[in-house]
C-alpha cells in the first residue's frame, strides 16, 4: 500500500449511461464535490482498455483509493478486481437509469440521482482504507474432535488423510461409542438386503495406526479458550493430570443417547420383556448369530417392533420429532431373528415407513425374508403369559382392538442428542443422559446438563442450539453454518441421523474445520464473507464499557479483559458489524466499512431546500437480500421514486442509529432500512443481526418524536432477494407518504 | 412353400361350429392372402382359460398346455406355436413361463405327461395372431395386399385384457395400446379414440356375474359410440362374444339402443384384401354388420 | 373336506401366511404387498359393485391371521383376469393369480361359498373341457342354466333364449354338440392318465410343504 | 488465467452441489476448476420457487455462493461444457471438456438490447418449457456469468444479424466454434445432479396426454413469480385457477416398474407446494396428498404435522390407480383408501405428480472411470479413488443433504491434492 493516498473517480458513459446522463457533469462533481485527484471517463470502462486506464494509474500514477461510477458492485467483479486497492462502486446503472424512465421531464431528478451517486462513491472511498489483515492471527494446525464414536473416529481419519494433525478426546474408556454396541449395521452398499459389520473395529484400529491422531479416553473438556487458530484446551483425563493442547479448530461428535424407555409406561417401558433399539442389539451381540434369548433366558420366538414410541408426539410429552434412522434399525434388527430362525414371527407396526432412498431395497429384502408390517397405532403393551400383549388400532384393516402376542418387544424411541448446555435457554436443556457405557435401558439420572466444551467465551460454555438440543444450522443452504467460528458439529448431535449419513457429515464438518483453521492463519473471515480481511478495531480510550458489543456479537466473538474491555477475537468475527452498530459511542469500525464510510456517504448525498419539493429518502438495505432485490428489480427494469439514495450494509445488525439521526438532522426527509426475515424462520445470513438491529432501531421513533417528527418517516422493512417486483412498489408507496407529510423542518441547517 | 409357417393353435371357441368359427374363418382367409401357413396342431387339447383356476389347480393346467407344446414340438418341429385366442396365448405363454422358471413344476409336468405318452425337449414360441402381423411381418407387408381400403369407415379398436395385459403385443403401453388402431387404418379405417379401449369385458364373469360383466360391457359400448365409431373391432373370441350378444339384455336393463356390431380384426382385412363376405365370416355375426356387407358386395 | 381344512389349520397353527405361502399358487408374493392399494383401485369390479375384501385388504388379513374371513370371502371370486392389478403393482406381486390360487385353496379346503357363481363355473368349465379334452360349449352353456335346478334353468334359457339363438343362427351354436357329438381329441384316454397324475402330483407336493410346516 | 495443474480440482456441475464443493475447496486455498452444462450456475435449487421446511428462497443462498465465487481469484467456471473424457490416474487426470459456443462473448454487459432486438422465440427450458424466451436471452434473473445467450437456431436468421446491431460493445460473436478443451487434475469431484424421473412413462397418470396433470417441477415454475404465469397457480388446459390441486406420491418411485428407491425429497416437496396453494387461493385452495407413507423424515415432521393441521389439505392413503379426464378437463383420480377400504372417483383442477429423483447421468454416455450403481448412482470406487461423487449424483437427497455430501466430496479431493502436494513438496 502507498504511504500516501490518492483518489481516483472512473466514471462509465457504457450501458446507455453516456445516453441517459451528462457524464462532463458528472466529471466535475467528483473534482469538485468528490475532491479526486484524478478523474477520467470511458465510454466502456469494464473492457480491457477501461480497466487497463484504471490499473495504469495504479501502478504508475500512485492512485490508491478508486472510485468507479458504473454499474451495481454486483456486476462485473471480475473487470474491476484491484486487489491492493482501495475501491467503491458509484450504481449509476442499476441504481439509477434502470430504474428511471427515459424522459425529458424525468431528465433532471435522473441526472441529480447519478450526482449524487457520484458523491457518494467518492465521500466513501475516502474513508477507506484496504485492509491488510489480521496480524493477531494464530496457525495452529491441529483439529480438535470431541467424541469418539463413528462420527468423531471418521472425522479424525478424514482430517488426517488430508495431512492435519487431530486430538480426538472420548469421555468413556473405548472408543467406537453407539456403533460399538451394534451387533450390525444397515447395508451402505449394493444390494442393500442383509446387515453389515458395524465397521468399529477397522476404523479403531486405522486410528491407532495413525501417526497424525493422538486420542485421550476417560476424558473431558475442562476448558477451552482462545479462538481458531489458536485455542488452548485443557482436558481432564480420568485418574492423570489436567492435559493442555494447542488446537486450531473444534469438531464436536457428541453423538445422542436413546430417549428413556421408562418415560414410556404405557407401551411397556421398563417392563422385564419390553427392550429398546440398544437394549436388542445387546440381546443381539449375546447370542452372536445364534438364537437370541431374553434377560431371562427364554429364547425369543415371536417379536413386535414398536415404531415411533416416544417420537413424532404431539402431545408435547414426549419427542416431538422423527429420529430417521430407527425404521431401518428396526428392520435390521427384525432380520437378526429371520436370519437366524425365519419361522419367529417378527412384526413391524408403524404409521408411516421411512426407508428413504436405497432403505427401500432393504425393506423389501426385510418383506421378502418374512418380517411383516403393518399400519396401526399401539394403545399399550401389558405384561402377559410370560410374554408381553401389544395392543394396537390396525389402521388398514379398521380394527381398534387388535392384539398381538410377543416374547418381546422392542421400543424405538429415538434420539436424544448429547449437546451440552443450553446457553440461549439453560432452563429446557435436554437431560444429560447415561455415560456411553452405561447400560442403554438405566434410566436416566434427571440433572443439570453437564457442558460440553466448557468455553470459556462470554456467551456461554457450548454452541448454541438450534432445536430440541441439536446444534444443527438453520440454513438449508449452509448446513455447516455455525454461531462459534471454527468449532464445527457432525452426527446425530447435530440432526438425528443414521451411521451412512453420521459418516459424510462427519467429512463435511472436517471440511469446514480444516478451512476455518487456513483461513485463521491467514487473518480471513470465515463464512458468509469468506476471505474478507478487514476486521473490527475498537479505540478503548473512548468506550464506556457498556458492554453491548460483547452481549450483541451473534458469534460469541467478544470477550471481556481483566480491566472488563472488550476483548476482540478477530478469527471468532464474521465481519457483520453488528458490534459497530452497537457500539452507542462509535468506537468500533472495520478499515473498509465504519461510521464514518457510511456517514460520508450520508453527508454526501445533496439535499434540495425545502422549497424544491425534491425529498430525499436514504436507503440502507442489507447487501445479502435486499440490495440485490434492488439490483434485480432493476434488471427487469421495475421504475422507483428519483427521490431515493441507496447505500449497501453488512447487515441491518451493523446500522448504528447515529447514521439515521444524522440523515435526519441533514434534512432527509425519511429513511427506509431494509433488512433478512427475522424470528424463527430468519434468514439473516447473521444469524441475530437483523433481529438486533431492528430492536435497536426500534428505540429510533422516540428519537422522532424528540425531533417532533412523524415515527413513520424511518420505515423498517423486511426484504427477501425475491421481492423484486414489489420493491419498487412498496418505495414508491412510502415515497408518497413522505412527500404527504410535507418536507423535513432540518432542511438547510 | 409359404414365405411363414406356424403351428396353429386355434382353441376350442375358434374350432369350425364354435362360438368363433367365424374368426377362425377370416383367420383363414387373410392368411391365405398373406402367404401365411398355418398348420393345426394335431390332437390339440384345450388350454385350461383363466377360469378353471379352481376346479383344476396348478399343474393339470400346466400339463394340458404342456401336451400342446409337447405335439407341436413333435408334429411340426421348428415351428412356433400362433394362437388366435387370446386367453389360449395368455394361458399357453404362462404355462411356457412357469416351466422354463420352475424345474420342480417341469419334472412333476414331464411325469404327467409320460402318461399320455409324450414329453417336452424345448418348448416352441409361443404367438398371438398378431404378433404374427406385427412383429413378423409388419405393417407395411400388412399394407400391400389392400385391395379395398376401408375408406371413410369408423371403428373403435377394443382392445381389452389379455392380449394387452400382462405380456402386451409389441412391448406396447398397457394403459394405451396402439396395435390395434393401427391395424385398422393400415386397412383403410379410421380408429377413434376413446377412453375404454383397455376396460375388461368381464371375461367368464359374463356368465356367473352377469350384471357385473354388462356393467362393463356398457360402459365400452356407450363410450365407443360416443367417439363415433361405427364398429367395435377386437382380437379377442370372449371379448367380442361378450360385447356383441349381450347388448340386447344391457338395452333391456339400461334402456340404451346399442346395435354395434363387433367385428375381428382378422374380418376388416379380409375384406380390405378383397376377400367375400362369406370368406370375412360375416355371415357369423349375430349383430350384422350391414355396412360392411354392403361394402364386400360391391 | 371339512376336516381337511381342520388339518390344515391345525399344521399351520395360528401361521396363516405360511400356509397361504406353501399351499396356494403364488402364495409367497402375498408378504411383499406395502399396502399402496393401486390393485384395488385398478380391479374393474372393484367400481362397479365393491368387494367385501379387496386384494390388498386380503393380504393384510393373511398377514393378520383372518383365516376363516379369507378363505370364505367372496372377494377372489370376483376376479375377471384382466391383470390389472398384476401390471400396475409396483412391487411386481402377480395378484390376479393370487387370487386365482387363494380361491382354489378355499374350494380345496370346503370353504368356499356354496354355489359360489364363478366356482360352478370353474367347475363346470373344467369338467366339461377335460371330459373330451375339448370345450363343448352347448354343454357347457346347458349345465351353467341349470345349475339351479330344472326351472330355474329354464327361465334362464329363455332369457339367453335371443342370444342362443342369434349365435344358432350365426352357426356359431352347434346344436349335434347337444347330443354328445361336436369336438373331441383323440387320445381323451391319455389326457385323462396324464390329468390323473398331475392331480396327484400337486396334491402330494403341498401335502409335502403342510408336513413340513 | 491460472493454468490448471494436478494439483488443481475439478468439479463437473455447477448446481448447488458442484458449486459447494468448488467454493469449499477454493476458500481451503484450492484451484479448482467448475464445469457447466447450462449456461448459468445454480441448477435445479434455482428452479425452486421456495424450500422446505423455511419457505425461504433458494436464490438467496444462491446469491451468497455467487458472491464467494466472485470474490474467489481460485476457481475457473466453464458454463456450457461438458465433460467428454478423463484420462490418467488418481492425482493426475487429464480431462477433455467439449464447449459449445454461446454466441456472446465476455464483454457482454448484460443490457439487454439484443433481446430486445430480436423477434424469434423458444422453449424457456428454465422454466420446464412451460414458457417461452427470446432467442438472445438471459437465463433468468440471477444467472451467472451475467452474459446473454444466443440460442444456435439463430444462426442464418434475420435474428442473428438484427442481435449483432443491436449490441453496442461487439459482445455478439456468430463465429464461435465448438471447442474441445484439455485440464490437468488430480481429483474431479463428480456432482451432475438428477433429472425429474420420465413422467410420460408412468402411463395410468396419462402425462403429456392430459394438460392438467403436471410435475412437481412444473409445478415450482408455475408458483413462482418469476415463472410463466407470474406466481398465479393457474391449469395448463384453459388458464383457470386451479384451486383444488391433487399431489400424487412416488410417482415413480419406490416402484419397481420405475425407480426401485424411494427419493426422499417429495413428500416434503409436496407438503410445501400444498403451501403454494394456501397462498395462493386461501381457505378456498384445497390440496389432497395421495401417499403411502409420509417420509418427513427428522425434524421436517414438525412441517408435516403443520400442514395435517390445516383444514384445507387432506392425506389419503393410496397409490391412485389411474386417471381419467371429465368433459371439463378435469383430471379425475381413481383409486382406493387403503384405510379401511373406501373407494374413490375424485375430479381436481390440477393433479401434481411428485416425480422421482433420477440421476442426470443414468443412460448419458459418463466416462467409464465414473463408477455408478444399478440405479446410475455414483458410487466411491475404491479402484479409482480420485473421483469421488456429491450431491444428487450420488443418492436421492434434499438440498440440505446435498450441500453436506458436496462438503464431504470437497475434503475427499483435498485428501488427494495435498498427497500430490507433499509428494512434489
Amino acid at each position: 500500500m502507498a504511504a500516501e493516498k490518492k483518489h481516483a473517480a472512473y466514471i462509465c458513459s457504457g450501458c446507455g449511461l453516456g445516453e441517459r446522463l451528462d457524464i462532463d457533469a458528472l466529471e466535475g462533481v467528483a473534482k469538485k464535490d468528490g475532491k479526486m485527484q484524478v478523474v477520467r471517463t470511458h465510454d466502456f470502462l469494464c473492457s480491457q482498455g477501461g480497466v487497463a486506464m484504471i490499473q495504469n494509474d495504479i501502478d504508475n500514477d500512485g492512485v490508491t483509493h478508486v472510485a468507479i461510477a458504473a454499474c451495481s458492485r454486483r456486476a462485473k467483479t471480475e473487470a474491476f478486481n484491484f486487489p491492493t486497492t482501495a475501491i467503491s462502486r458509484g450504481n449509476l446503472r442499476e441504481g439509477v437509469i434502470w430504474v428511471r424512465p427515459d424522459t425529458d421531464e424525468a431528465r433532471e431528478t435522473t441526472q441529480e440521482m447519478a450526482e449524487d451517486y457520484v458523491r457518494m462513491a467518492c465521500a466513501e472511498v475516502k474513508a477507506m482504507t484496504q485492509p491488510a489483515g489480521n496480524p493477531n492471527t494464530g496457525t495452529v494446525k491441529t483439529l480438535l474432535v470431541v467424541g469418539g464414536g463413528m462420527t468423531g473416529m471418521t472425522a479424525a481419519l478424514e482430517a488426517s488423510k488430508a495431512g492435519y494433525k487431530v486430538v480426538l478426546v472420548e469421555k468413556t474408556g473405548a472408543l467406537g461409542g453407539w456403533a460399538a454396541k451394534l451387533y450390525k449395521r444397515v447395508p451402505t452398499r449394493e444390494p442393500f438386503k442383509a446387515p453389515q459389520d458395524n465397521g468399529v473395529a477397522d476404523l479403531v484400529s486405522q486410528i491407532e495406526a495413525d501417526s497424525n491422531i493422538k486420542v485421550y479416553t476417560n476424558a473431558t473438556i475442562a476448558k477451552t479458550s482462545g479462538a481458531p487458530g489458536r485455542f488452548k484446551v485443557d482436558i481432564a483425563v480420568e485418574s492423570g493430570p489436567t492435559v493442555t493442547e494447542d488446537i486450531g479448530a473444534i469438531l464436536q461428535a457428541t453423538g445422542f443417547n436413546l430417549y428413556d424407555v421408562n418415560k414410556l409406561p404405557q407401551l411397556g417401558g421398563g417392563q422385564a420383556n419390553v427392550v429398546d433399539q440398544a437394549g436388542l442389539e445387546a440381546l443381539a451381540r449375546a447370542a452372536n448369530g445364534g438364537a437370541i434369548k431374553r434377560a431371562d433366558g427364554k429364547e425369543v420366538k415371536s417379536v413386535v417392533f414398536v415404531q415411533c414410541a416416544g417420537q413424532r408426539d404431539t402431545s408435547g410429552e414426549h419427542l416431538s420429532y422423527c429420529s430417521g434412522y430407527c425404521c431401518n434399525t428396526s428392520i435390521k434388527q427384525a432380520m437378526y431373528f429371520k436370519d437366524n430362525n425365519p419361522d419367529i414371527d417378527t412384526v413391524v407396526l408403524f404409521t408411516d415407513l421411512r426407508t428413504p432412498g436405497n432403505g427401500e431395497d432393504f425393506y423389501r429384502s426385510a418383506q421378502n425374508k418374512g418380517v411383516i408390517f403393518s399400519k396401526g397405532v399401539v394403545s399399550g403393551v401389558t405384561a402377559s403369559g410370560g410374554g408381553c400383549t401389544v395392543k394396537f388400532h390396525d389402521l388398514i384393516l379398521d380394527d381398534k382392538n387388535a392384539q398381538i402376542d410377543a416374547d418381546l418387544v422392542v421400543l424405538a424411541t429415538g434420539a436424544v442428542p448429547n449437546s451440552g448446555v443450553n446457553i440461549d435457554n439453560p432452563v429446557d436443556a435436554p437431560a444429560a443422559a447415561p455415560a456411553e457405557g452405561e447400560a442403554p435401558a438405566a434410566p436416566v439420572v434427571e440433572e443439570k446438563p453437564i457442558s460440553i466444551l466448557n468455553l470459556d467465551y462470554r456467551q456461554g460454555p457450548d454452541v448454541p442450539q438450534f432445536k430440541y438440543g441439536f446444534t444443527d444450522s438453520h440454513f438449508i443452504c449452509f448446513p455447516y453454518e455455525t454461531r462459534r467460528t471454527g468449532i464445527y458439529t457432525a452426527g446425530p448431535v447435530r440432526r438425528p441421523m443414521d451411521i451412512a449419513q453420521a459418516q459424510e457429515d462427519a467429512t463435511g464438518a472436517a471440511m469446514k474445520a480444516i478451512q476455518a483453521m487456513e483461513n485463521a492463519g491467514l487473518g480471513k473471515a470465515a463464512h458468509p464473507r469468506a476471505g474478507d480481511l478487514s476486521f473490527p478495531s475498537v479505540r478503548l480510550e473512548g468506550c464506556t464499557q457498556c458492554k453491548r458489543c460483547t452481549v450483541e456479537c451473534p458469534f460469541g466473538a467478544i470477550d471481556e479483559d481483566e480491566k472488563r474491555f472488550p476483548l476482540f477475537n478477530e478469527s471468532r468475527c464474521r465481519r457483520c458489524g453488528t458490534c459497530m452498530g452497537a457500539c452507542p459511542v462509535r468506537v468500533i469500525s472495520f478499515e473498509n466499512y465504519s461510521v464514518n464510510t457510511v456517514g460520508a456517504q450520508i453527508k454526501a448525498v445533496n439535499i434540495p431546500d425545502e422549497f424544491s419539493e425534491k425529498p430525499r429518502i436514504l436507503i440502507l438495505a442489507c447487501e445479502n437480500d435486499a440490495y440485490p432485490a434492488l439490483d434485480m428489480a432493476a434488471m427487469n427494469r421495475n421504475e422507483y421514486s428519483a427521490w431515493v439514495r441507496a447505500i449497501p450494509v453488512r447487515c441491518l445488525g451493523s446500522v448504528n442509529t447515529i447514521w439515521i439521526t444524522d440523515a435526519l438532522n441533514s434534512g432527509y426527509d425519511g429513511v427506509m432500512l431494509m433488512g433478512c426475515k427475522h424470528g424463527e424462520d430468519y434468514q439473516c445470513h447473521f444469524v441475530k443481526g437483523s433481529e438486533l438491529g431492528r430492536y435497536r432501531l426500534s428505540k429510533v421513533g422516540d428519537t422522532l418524536k424528540g425531533m417532533n417528527l412523524e415515527t413513520e418517516r424511518v420505515f423498517d422493512m423486511e426484504v427477501a432477494i425475491t421481492d423484486m417486483d414489489t420493491l419498487p412498489k412498496k418505495i414508491n408507496e412510502y415515497a408518497e407518504m413522505i412527500q404527504g407529510f410535507g418536507p423535513s423542518p432540518f432542511k438547510g441547517f | 412353400m409359404a414365405r411363414k409357417e406356424y403351428a396353429f393353435y386355434p382353441g376350442c371357441s375358434s374350432q369350425k361350429g364354435a362360438s368363433a368359427s367365424n374368426y377362425l374363418t377370416s383367420v383363414e382367409s387373410m392368411c391365405k392372402t398373406l402367404d401365411i401357413k398355418i398348420t393345426e396342431i394335431p390332437d390339440w387339447n384345450c388350454c385350461g382359460a383363466s377360469i378353471s383356476y379352481a376346479e383344476a389347480g396348478e399343474l393339470p393346467r400346466h400339463a394340458m398346455n404342456a401336451r400342446n407344446f409337447a405335439l407341436a414340438e413333435s408334429n411340426l418341429p421348428g415351428q412356433d406355436i400362433v394362437a388366435t385366442c387370446a386367453a389360449c396365448w395368455l394361458g399357453a405363454r404362462e404355462s411356457k413361463e412357469r416351466l422354463e422358471h420352475n424345474d420342480r413344476l417341469m419334472a412333476d409336468t414331464q411325469e404327467a405327461l409320460k402318461e399320455a405318452g409324450l414329453n417336452i425337449k424345448t418348448i416352441p414360441e409361443i404367438k398371438h395372431m398378431v404378433e404374427v402381423l406385427i412383429e413378423d411381418l409388419g405393417y407395411d407387408e400388412l399394407k400391400k395386399p389392400v385391395k379395398k381400403p376401408l375408406n371413410g369407415m369408423k371403428f373403435a379398436g377394443y382392445v381389452g385384457c389379455q392380449t394387452n395385459r400382462p405380456f402386451g403385443i409389441h412391448g406396447e403401453s398397457f394403459e394405451n395400446p396402439v396395435y390395434l388402431d393401427k391395424l385398422i387404418e393400415t386397412v383403410g379405417g379410421e380408429a377413434t379414440p376413446y377412453d375404454q379401449k383397455v376396460t375388461c369385458c368381464g371375461g367368464a364373469l359374463a356368465f356367473s356375474e352377469p350384471d357385473k360383466a354388462q356393467a362393463q360391457i356398457k360402459d365400452i359400448i356407450e363410450a365407443a359410440y360416443d367417439s363415433g365409431a361405427e364398429m367395435l373391432v377386437t382380437p379377442c373370441p370372449l371379448c367380442q362374444a361378450n360385447t356383441e350378444v349381450y347388448q340386447g339384455q344391457i338395452n333391456k336393463k339400461y334402456g340404451t339402443k346399442f346395435q354395434m356390431p363387433v367385428l375381428y380384426y382378422s374380418q376388416l382385412m379380409t375384406l380390405a384384401y378383397g376377400g367375400s363376405a362369406k370368406e370375412a365370416g360375416l355371415d357369423g355375426n349375430v349383430i350384422r354388420a350391414r355396412k360392411l356387407e354392403e361394402f364386400a358386395g360391391k | 373336506m371339512s376336516n381337511m381344512n381342520e388339518q390344515m389349520a391345525a399344521k399351520y397353527k395360528n401361521n396363516f401366511l405360511k400356509e397361504i405361502e406353501e399351499q396356494a399358487e403364488m402364495g409367497d408374493w402375498v408378504k411383499m404387498c406395502m399396502q399402496c392399494g393401486v390393485c384395488s383401485g385398478s380391479c374393474p369390479t372393484n367400481f362397479h359393485a365393491g368387494w367385501d375384501h379387496p386384494p390388498q385388504e386380503i393380504f393384510m388379513m393373511i398377514r393378520a391371521g383372518k383365516r376363516e374371513e379369507v378363505l370364505t370371502s367372496n372377494s377372489m371370486w370376483q376376479c375377471t383376469s384382466c391383470y390389472n392389478c398384476y401390471v400396475r403393482c409396483p412391487r411386481k406381486v402377480p395378484i390376479t393369480h393370487i387370487m386365482h390360487g387363494i380361491a382354489e385353496y378355499a374350494y380345496r379346503l370346503g370353504l368356499a361359498p356354496k354355489m359360489q357363481p364363478s366356482l360352478h363355473l370353474s367347475q363346470t368349465f373344467w369338467n366339461n373341457a377335460t371330459k373330451h379334452g375339448r370345450v363343448n360349449e352347448v354343454q357347457l352353456t346347458q349345465s351353467l342354466y341349470f345349475k339351479d335346478g330344472i326351472g330355474a334353468g329354464i327361465k334362464k334359457a329363455m332369457e339367453m333364449k335371443d342370444v342362443a339363438l342369434g349365435l344358432v343362427k350365426a352357426k356359431r351354436l352347434n346344436i349335434m354338440e347337444a347330443l354328445g357329438g361336436g369336438h373331441k381329441c383323440k387320445d381323451v384316454d391319455g389326457i385323462h392318465k396324464m390329468l390323473a397324475k398331475a392331480k396327484e402330483l400337486e396334491a402330494k407336493r403341498k401335502a409335502g410343504k403342510a408336513a413340513g410346516a | 488465467m491460472t493454468v490448471a495443474t494436478n494439483q488443481t480440482i475439478l468439479v463437473v456441475g455447477g448446481g448447488i452441489s458442484g458449486m459447494t464443493a468448488a467454493l469449499e475447496a477454493a476458500e481451503t486455498g484450492k484451484q479448482v476448476v467448475l464445469v457447466e452444462k447450462n449456461p448459468w450456475l445454480g441448477g435445479r435449487t434455482a428452479q425452486l420457487y421456495r424450500y422446505f421446511p423455511k419457505m425461504c428462497h433458494p436464490t438467496c443462498g444462491l446469491e451468497i455462493n455467487l458472491r464467494r465465487l466472485k470474490a474467489n481469484p481460485r476457481i475457473q467456471v466453464y458454463t456450457l461444457a461438458e465433460v467428454t473424457g478423463i484420462n490418467g490416474v488418481k492425482g493426475d487426470y487429464t480431462v477433455t471438456v467439449k464447449q459449445t459456443p454461446r454466441y456472446v462473448n465476455e464483454k457482454c454487459t448484460a443490457c439487454g438490447d439484443c433481446a430486445k432486438a430480436v423477434d424469434g422465440e423458444i422453449d424457456d427450458a428454465f422454466n420446464y418449457n412451460l414458457g417461452k424466451t427470446k432467442v438472445a436471452y438471459l437465463p433468468h434473473v440471477m444467472s451467472y456469468p451475467q452474459r446473454y445467450v444466443l440460442d444456435p437456431s439463430i444462426k442464418g436468421t434475420p435474428d442473428a444479424d438484427k442481435a449483432k446491431a443491436a449490441c453496442k460493445v461487439g459482445a455478439i460473436d456468430l463465429d464461435m466454434q465448438e471447442e474441445l478443451l484439455n485440464f490437468k487434475a488430480g481429483a474431479i469431484v463428480w456432482a451432475t445432479g438428477w433429472q425429474p424421473y420420465d413422467a410420460k412413462k408412468i402411463t395410468p397418470y396419462r402425462y403429456g396426454e392430459f394438460a392438467n396433470v403436471i410435475t412437481n417441477v412444473e409445478f415450482e415454475r408455475l408458483a413462482d413469480p418469476k415463472g410463466p404465469t407470474g406466481g398465479k397457480i393457474l391449469r395448463p388446459s384453459d388458464g383457470k385457477e386451479a384451486r383444488n390441486v391433487a399431489f400424487i406420491q412416488c410417482a415413480g418411485s419406490r416402484d419397481e416398474n420405475h425407480l426401485r428407491h424411494c427419493s426422499r425429497f417429495c413428500c416434503m416437496g409436496s407438503l410445501k407446494q400444498t403451501h403454494y396453494v394456501q397462498e395462493a387461493y386461501g381457505d378456498a385452495g384445497k390440496s389432497t396428498i395421495y401417499y403411502i407413507d409420509i417420509r418427513a423424515i427428522d425434524r421436517f415432521e414438525d412441517f408435516y404435522q403443520k400442514v395435517k393441521a390445516n383444514p384445507n389439505v387432506g392425506f389419503i392413503k393410496s397409490k391412485v390407480a389411474r386417471i381419467t379426464q371429465d368433459k371439463d378437463q378435469n383430471p379425475v383420480l381413481w383409486g382406493v383408501n387403503t384405510e379401511g377400504y373406501k373407494r374413490y372417483s375424485t375430479p381436481h383442477d390440477l393433479v401434481v405428480l411428485a416425480v422421482g429423483m433420477e440421476p442426470s447421468v443414468k443412460g448419458v454416455e459418463i466416462p467409464a472411470e465414473v463408477m455408478s450403481d444399478s440405479s446410475g448412482f455414483v458410487m466411491a470406487d475404491p479402484a479409482n479413488a480420485g473421483i469421488f461423487g456429491a450431491g444428487c449424483a450420488t443418492n436421492a437427497l434434499d438440498v440440505n443433504r446435498a450441500v453436506q455430501s458436496a462438503t464431504a466430496a470437497a475434503l475427499r479431493a483435498i485428501q488427494v491434492v495435498n498427497k500430490v502436494a507433499r509428494a512434489e513438496a
